[in-house]
């Protein structure tokens, strides 16, 4: 072998990278394996993909599994950002790379690359959409706070609220999980506890899409204004048709086939860039027809 | 025509019927035949194989050898409802109902009334109400009640009911009468008598041979899973047929033991008062057996466990040796010497799934289990002699304790506690189910117990055996001790008339 | 009636909590507050109602959960090809044939209950992932029949609430009125009694198992189309709440005791504390608490009521 | 001795597992991944030895999971300014607290174990998400002594699994060296036989469940050093794998039935699937269909095993 690739990458063609979700249950993190798998395959080398369901103990117990078979690479989306430290100390030791893609973690030198979007603006964008549409608005934020690319979101969302539309209110907070099944009834309660309640940030795309159906259930379809993040085909059938107002679209396709790129550049030598940010666009119903195909 | 009776019609043919449980053989060999008309006694002592063969008719096993012949035909049973068409009735010897659903559900089990489909439960009520009338089951007229309120006795009363209320040839009686009073016994042989009458063949199996011989026409024998013959039962009086069945000659009565001279107060209760105790006060000496008699259901196995600590006293106090129990427990109960053989061995007794030996060494874990230490020695030891003090009859001490016959189950149940002996023994219905053999060696133990001063508070529904071997005998009725006396002072008439009085 | 005295303390619970949360939220004892409280109820109850046959009959089912997210993966995967009554039955169908599967092994096998249907649970876990490789599977907004099972209205009642309706009135003729409902309380209540008298115990066990499984795929179905979308990581967590409903509803896990209005009765009571907490704005942390207090609280005073008539 | 037959076809199992998981991932019996496979056991089988306890006296625990979250959140609330030993009392503690009440309410009253643990489980989830809002609480760096719990190898062994070994060993002595296990498995067996036999078994059984409470302390503390941080939400259905263990391992849910042998193969051999099918690369959700398999095979053939021998 040549020099320059580490000593746990193995011949181009027989390598092996591992990626864990903290859950598959979100189209987000399917779209994002398929941008890994497309260049890893492409290089005719092996990707496992492994679902946490969100649990640390999990993802850190699945991780030393394939740490053991010294993959090339290590793909890391994880459950609690505090949580994987211990297995990125395993993964040096064992001289794996590692990288972090779509939430960051606090021990950047533990990691050769973290790629995410960029969070913060995501939040940003779907606050100003919201905003213009309805400065006044009362506002309820679906947040889920283990997560630290949703507490970015959230962030991102507040501090443009707070600086550019002092009309609005956020008048509840409520943390729950990102899925249809968890958001639907806790958006149904919090519309019969608050009759002025107009607007609502759930953090992403399945969240939203519970949102509507509850907002539809109330029978104040159209009166509830519901900004997200993700930017899902099927968030995208909803703006056309009008549940959802806008989606902070993510490319999470790309997340994948940067961090992968970044994978094989490490692999061949070539430096690294330590922090790689997708930007995110918006999608209101101008551009969401783009987004449905 | 001639004025000679016609042949007998067979029912029914046992051919070489055999059947093993795991390796052992419960059945290895049975035949005989039951005619119509008939009254057929099946004996043998505890774990014959009585039992297990009846279950081969009702289709609950299968047997592995042998056939069953109906009416001149190869008859396999594979399943209960096979059995029930053939027109066989099985009471068994555990009661069989759902204690869930009323004493008309029940009855009716397996083939309620439907009308368009939908389930008539008014006709269902009404039948079952009118069987019972017929019945002269006065105390179960109401049909509506489920049967988990209803005591022992009347459940067994449903369960005869249930078999009676379909037309069967063959009717199959496991031990029916253990819960019966002297009245409801006879009421049940009347009926199988007017059944015989019509040309039912009934199997009848009981370990009282008092019964037997008032309704057997014939008698087969089982031993060791055997049938070792079947006789006239007019060709055999008691001593003839213990002997043929036990293999031995046992004593029918229980032989009371010698009364040392006065020995102290072992027991004393006061004014014991519960929910079903209402103010019982009786002392018990050293060497003195003292008789509980009274009716199934009046409460004796609630005193009984009020003394040991089982159920809580409202008031009242117990003395054992002199010394009162301040907080009456069964470890308190047992750490003063007073030990009580409940009545339901099943539940309350034995832990059936664990093996003999558990069973026998638990009461003395604190011998053999030292701070974490085991003495291997002394805990086999303990066993062999629980065991041995019965003849316990079992394949080895690592079986479970729910493989043994129920005699052999209550030999462990009894035999475990004479490792250190009591100084008060309860033995409430020692003998249910019991055969004859057995309740000759349990009385045996015991009396020699008794001779060495342990004092017996003994329960029992079989008047003889209470009038036999008691010393003295206390009257209990309603949760009340009415009169006690000397032993010799009661006869069986004049003890039953007290205990039917009314108050 | 009997059945009736039995069940007046829950609903003195049921008016308790609603008296309460009138209190705390004004608004709680609107119409289409208890409108919507009957829709969001009915998933719970669907899965409760098939959870008490099979409590009923001396078993328990935690395959429900994962057979709720099964049904709806699988609907959602017919629906686009094969329309709204093949995906139905599809749904339906692959609950009942797990169902069938439970039951079966149950019944032939001493194995409990509690590991059958866990088994179970991890398979029917399993094959809903493998749909869409695990990602939600949206329905499209075109399959408006399909989408209105779950959002419609009829005379204003939502139809997961008329369905969970329309449910307990055949569950509770079921129980009460045919012999299936006889032989089941009885298999419950003693099964070697029930074999004895020549009732076909696993028979009737099998179909308990698959009535389960086949309400559990109606209640995917509902589920699906009122999220617009199928979830195979649903369902997580739901055989619980559907046992708690049945368990407050007077079920016993011993068998042989247990009501199709009780098990409603505790998935009411479940659901207005579940509405009732989120209303009055109770911090999430001490909802959990207030439901497992009151799920104890409410099992324990029925044991205590039951020990006491005795 | 015949505790050994009892498991010779669990020993069988687990090495056929892991000669197929040698052919299909060649490392896979290196002495590393082997000592990882006893660390990543570790959280599991201590759950399950107290779990193994709970279902010897006839009940369950459903509490265990949401104990392990509140003893690992206690722990890490106390350890900055409690110091270590603060720590470790108050994650134990309250888990051996939780533990009281639910034998305390199992033993007094007929409330079900599942019912009375369903609601702790509901309770301690509540009480952990009590702290930090719900969010994960992270352990500074600086606690050394604590990170090394889950982290740090004696002589080439994970502390975890060392643990794991101390723990089996006194748990297998507790059950069969001393008094306390002969009357757990009497009691397990029939409780009113040993009632009459003078065991006390109120105190039998609530100290079952204290010790099964206590254990899942034990499990927070290490997940929680291993993981660097405590998570309120965390522990969800590990009382499942707990119980899958327990019963692979020949438990009866009967009670009276079951070893702390059997429950760590039982352990083992649910790690050894878990790891293996990663390692060779299953799709995730194979993995769950083939778990669900093996869980049923094994539990039936230990079934199926004892049926024959009686
Ligand atoms: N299910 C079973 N498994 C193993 N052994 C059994 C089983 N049923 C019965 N046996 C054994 O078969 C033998 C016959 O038992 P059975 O109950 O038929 O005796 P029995 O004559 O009815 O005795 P009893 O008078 O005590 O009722 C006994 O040794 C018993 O231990
Ligand atoms: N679980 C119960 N619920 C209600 N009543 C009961 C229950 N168990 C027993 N009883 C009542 O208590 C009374 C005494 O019961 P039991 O039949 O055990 O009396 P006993 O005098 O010990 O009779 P024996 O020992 O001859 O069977 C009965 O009249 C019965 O109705
Ligand atoms: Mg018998
Ligand atoms: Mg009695």
């Amino acid at each position: 072998e040549k020099k320059p690739a580490p000593d746990t990458a193995g011949a181009a063609g027989s390598r092996f990278f591992a990626v864990s979700f903290q859950t598959l249950n979100n189209p987000f993190f399917v779209d994002l394996n398929d941008g890994l798998k497309q260049v890893i395959d492409e290089h005719g080398d092996r990707l496992v993909t492994l679902d946490a369901q969100f649990s640390s103990l999990k993802q850190k117990n699945d991780l030393s599994d394939v740490i053991e078979q010294k993959p090339a690479a290590i793909f890391l989306n994880p459950v609690n950002w505090e949580s994987v430290r211990a297995t990125l100390i395993a993964a040096r030791n064992a001289k794996i790379p590692v990288i972090v893609v779509d939430a960051p973690v606090p021990d950047a030198d533990l990691v050769l690359a973290q790629v995410a979007s960029d969070n913060v603006a995501a939040g940003r964008l779907a606050a100003q959409a919201l905003g213009d549409a309805r400065p006044q608005a009362k506002v309820a934020i679906l947040q889920y706070s283990v997560n630290k690319a949703c507490v970015d979101r959230v962030a991102g969302f507040t501090d443009v609220l707070a600086k550019s539309f002092p009309g609005a209110t956020i008048i509840a907070r409520q943390d729950v999980k990102g899925t249809s099944e968890a958001t639907r009834p806790v958006m149904r309660d919090l519309l019969g506890r608050f009759p002025d309640l107009d607007a609502v940030f759930p953090i992403n795309d399945p969240g939203a899409i519970g949102c509507v159906s509850a907002i539809d259930a109330a029978g104040r379809s159209g009166k509830v204004l519901v900004v997200t993040v993700d930017g899902s085909r099927e968030a995208a059938q909803f703006i056309l048709n009008g549940g959802i107002h806008s989606t902070s679209a993510q490319f999470p396709k790309k997340i994948g086939s940067l961090a992968a790129g970044a994978a094989y550049d490490h692999l061949a030598g070539k430096p690294v860039d330590k922090e790689i940010k997708v930007p995110v666009t918006l999608v209101t119903k101008a551009n969401a027809a783009e987004f449905v195909k | 025509m001639n004025a000679e009776p016609s042949p007998p019609v067979t029912l029914l043919e046992f051919r070489d019927i055999a059947k093993s449980f795991g390796g052992v053989w419960a059945l290895s060999g049975v035949s005989f035949d039951l005619r119509a008309g008939e009254i057929h006694a099946l004996l043998g002592v505890n774990g014959a194989g009585k039992s297990t063969l009846i279950k081969t008719l009702a289709g609950i096993h299968t047997p592995d050898v042998g056939e069953i012949w109906m009416d001149g035909r190869c008859t396999p049973i594979s399943s209960p409802a096979d059995a029930m068409r053939l027109g066989v009735r099985v009471i068994h010897q555990e009661l069989s109902l759902a204690p869930n659903l009323s004493v008309a559900e029940n009855l009716f089990l397996g083939r309620e009334p439907v009308r368009l489909g939908l389930l008539d439960r008014r006709a269902m009520e009404r039948a079952a109400a009118s069987l019972m009338r017929s019945l002269g089951f006065d105390e179960l007229a109401d049909v509506t009640v489920r049967v988990e309120t209803l005591p022992m006795a009347l459940r067994q009363l449903v369960e005869i009911a249930r078999a009676l209320s379909a037309a069967a040839r063959i009717l199959v009686l496991d031990e029916p009468t253990t819960s019966l009073t002297a009245a409801e016994s006879a009421a049940l042989f009347r009926k199988l008598e007017a059944l015989r009458a019509q040309g039912v063949g009934i199997i009848y199996i009981s370990h009282r041979l008092g019964e037997i011989s008032r309704l057997a026409d014939r008698i087969t024998v089982l031993r060791d899973g055997r049938s070792i013959g079947t006789q006239d039962a007019a060709h055999l009086d008691a001593a003839a047929l213990v002997k043929w069945m036990a293999g031995r000659a046992v004593a029918e009565v229980a032989q009371r033991p010698a009364m040392a001279a006065a020995g102290g107060v072992v027991l004393r209760a006061v004014h014991l008062r519960n929910a079903r105790v209402r103010d019982v006060s009786f002392e018990l000496r050293e060497g003195e057996v003292l008789g509980l008699a009274g009716l199934v259901g009046a409460g004796r196995t609630e005193l009984a466990r009020a003394l040991f600590g089982v159920d809580a006293l409202e008031a009242g106090e117990i003395e054992i040796g002199g010394r009162a129990l301040p907080h009456p427990s069964p470890a308190a109960a047992l750490a003063a010497g007073l030990v009580l053989v409940p009545e339901d061995r099943e539940l309350e007794g034995l832990i059936m799934d664990q093996s003999v030996a558990f069973n026998a060494a638990l009461p003395w874990t604190a011998r053999w289990l030292r701070r974490g230490s085991l003495d291997h020695a002394l805990r086999r030891a303990i066993v062999q002699r629980a065991l041995s003090a019965f003849a316990v009859k079992c394949a080895n001490a690592d079986a479970a304790v729910s493989t043994l016959s129920g005699g052999n189950q209550q030999k462990v149940l009894v035999g475990r506690w004479l490792e250190s002996r009591p100084r008060v023994l309860i033995l409430d219905e020692p003998t249910r189910g019991v055969d004859v053999g057995a309740r000759a060696d349990l009385f045996g133990v015991v009396r020699a117990l008794v001779e060495q001063g342990m004092a017996v508070l003994l329960i029992s529904s079989d008047l003889d055996e209470v009038l036999d071997f008691s010393h003295r005998i206390a009257v209990y009725r309603e949760g009340r001790i009415r009169r006690t006396g000397a032993a010799r002072d009661f006869d069986q008439e004049t003890l039953l008339a007290e205990l039917t009085a009314t108050a | 009636m009997k059945n009736c005295k039995a069940i007046l303390p829950l609903l003195g619970a049921a008016v308790l909590l609603l008296a309460i949360f009138r209190a705390l939220a004004p608004a709680f004892l609107s119409g289409s507050n208890l409108l919507d409280l009957a829709q969001q109820i009915s998933v719970n109850a669907i899965l409760a109602f098939g959870m008490t046959l099979v409590i009923l009959s001396g078993g328990i089912d935690l395959s429900v959960g994962a057979l709720l997210a099964l049904g709806g993966t699988a609907a959602a995967a017919i629906l686009p090809a094969g329309g709204f009554i093949a995906a139905l039955a599809a749904g339906i169908g692959v609950g009942a044939l797990f169902g069938l599967g439970n039951g079966l092994v149950t019944a032939r096998t001493r194995i409990p209950p509690f590991i059958v249907t866990l088994a179970t649970m991890l398979v029917a876990r399993g094959c809903a992932l493998r749909f869409n490789e695990g990602r939600p599977m949206s329905i499209a907004l075109t399959q408006e029949t399909f989408l209105a099972l779950g959002n419609s209205r009829c005379a204003g009642v939502p139809l997961p609430a008329i369905f969970m309706g329309a449910l307990f009135v055949l569950g509770s003729g079921l129980l009460h009125r045919t012999r299936y409902g006889q032989h089941l309380y009885a298999m419950g209540g003693s099964r070697e009694a029930a074999r004895f008298t020549g009732i076909g115990v696993a028979r009737v066990e099998v179909i308990a198992y698959v009535l389960c499984g086949a309400l559990a795929g109606v209640a995917g179905l509902i589920q699906t189309a009122q999220l617009y979308s199928a979830e195979p990581a649903s369902g997580q967590g739901f055989e619980l709440n559907a046992i708690a409903a049945a368990a407050v509803g007077g079920a016993s896990f011993k068998g042989g005791r247990g009501t199709m209005l009780g098990t409603l009765l505790g998935a009411i009571i479940i659901g207005i504390l579940d509405k009732g907490l989120n209303q009055a704005g109770v911090h999430f942390s001490f909802q959990y608490m207030v439901k497992g207090a009151v799920i104890l609280a409410a099992v324990g005073s029925d044991v205590w009521r039951r020990k006491e008539t005795r």
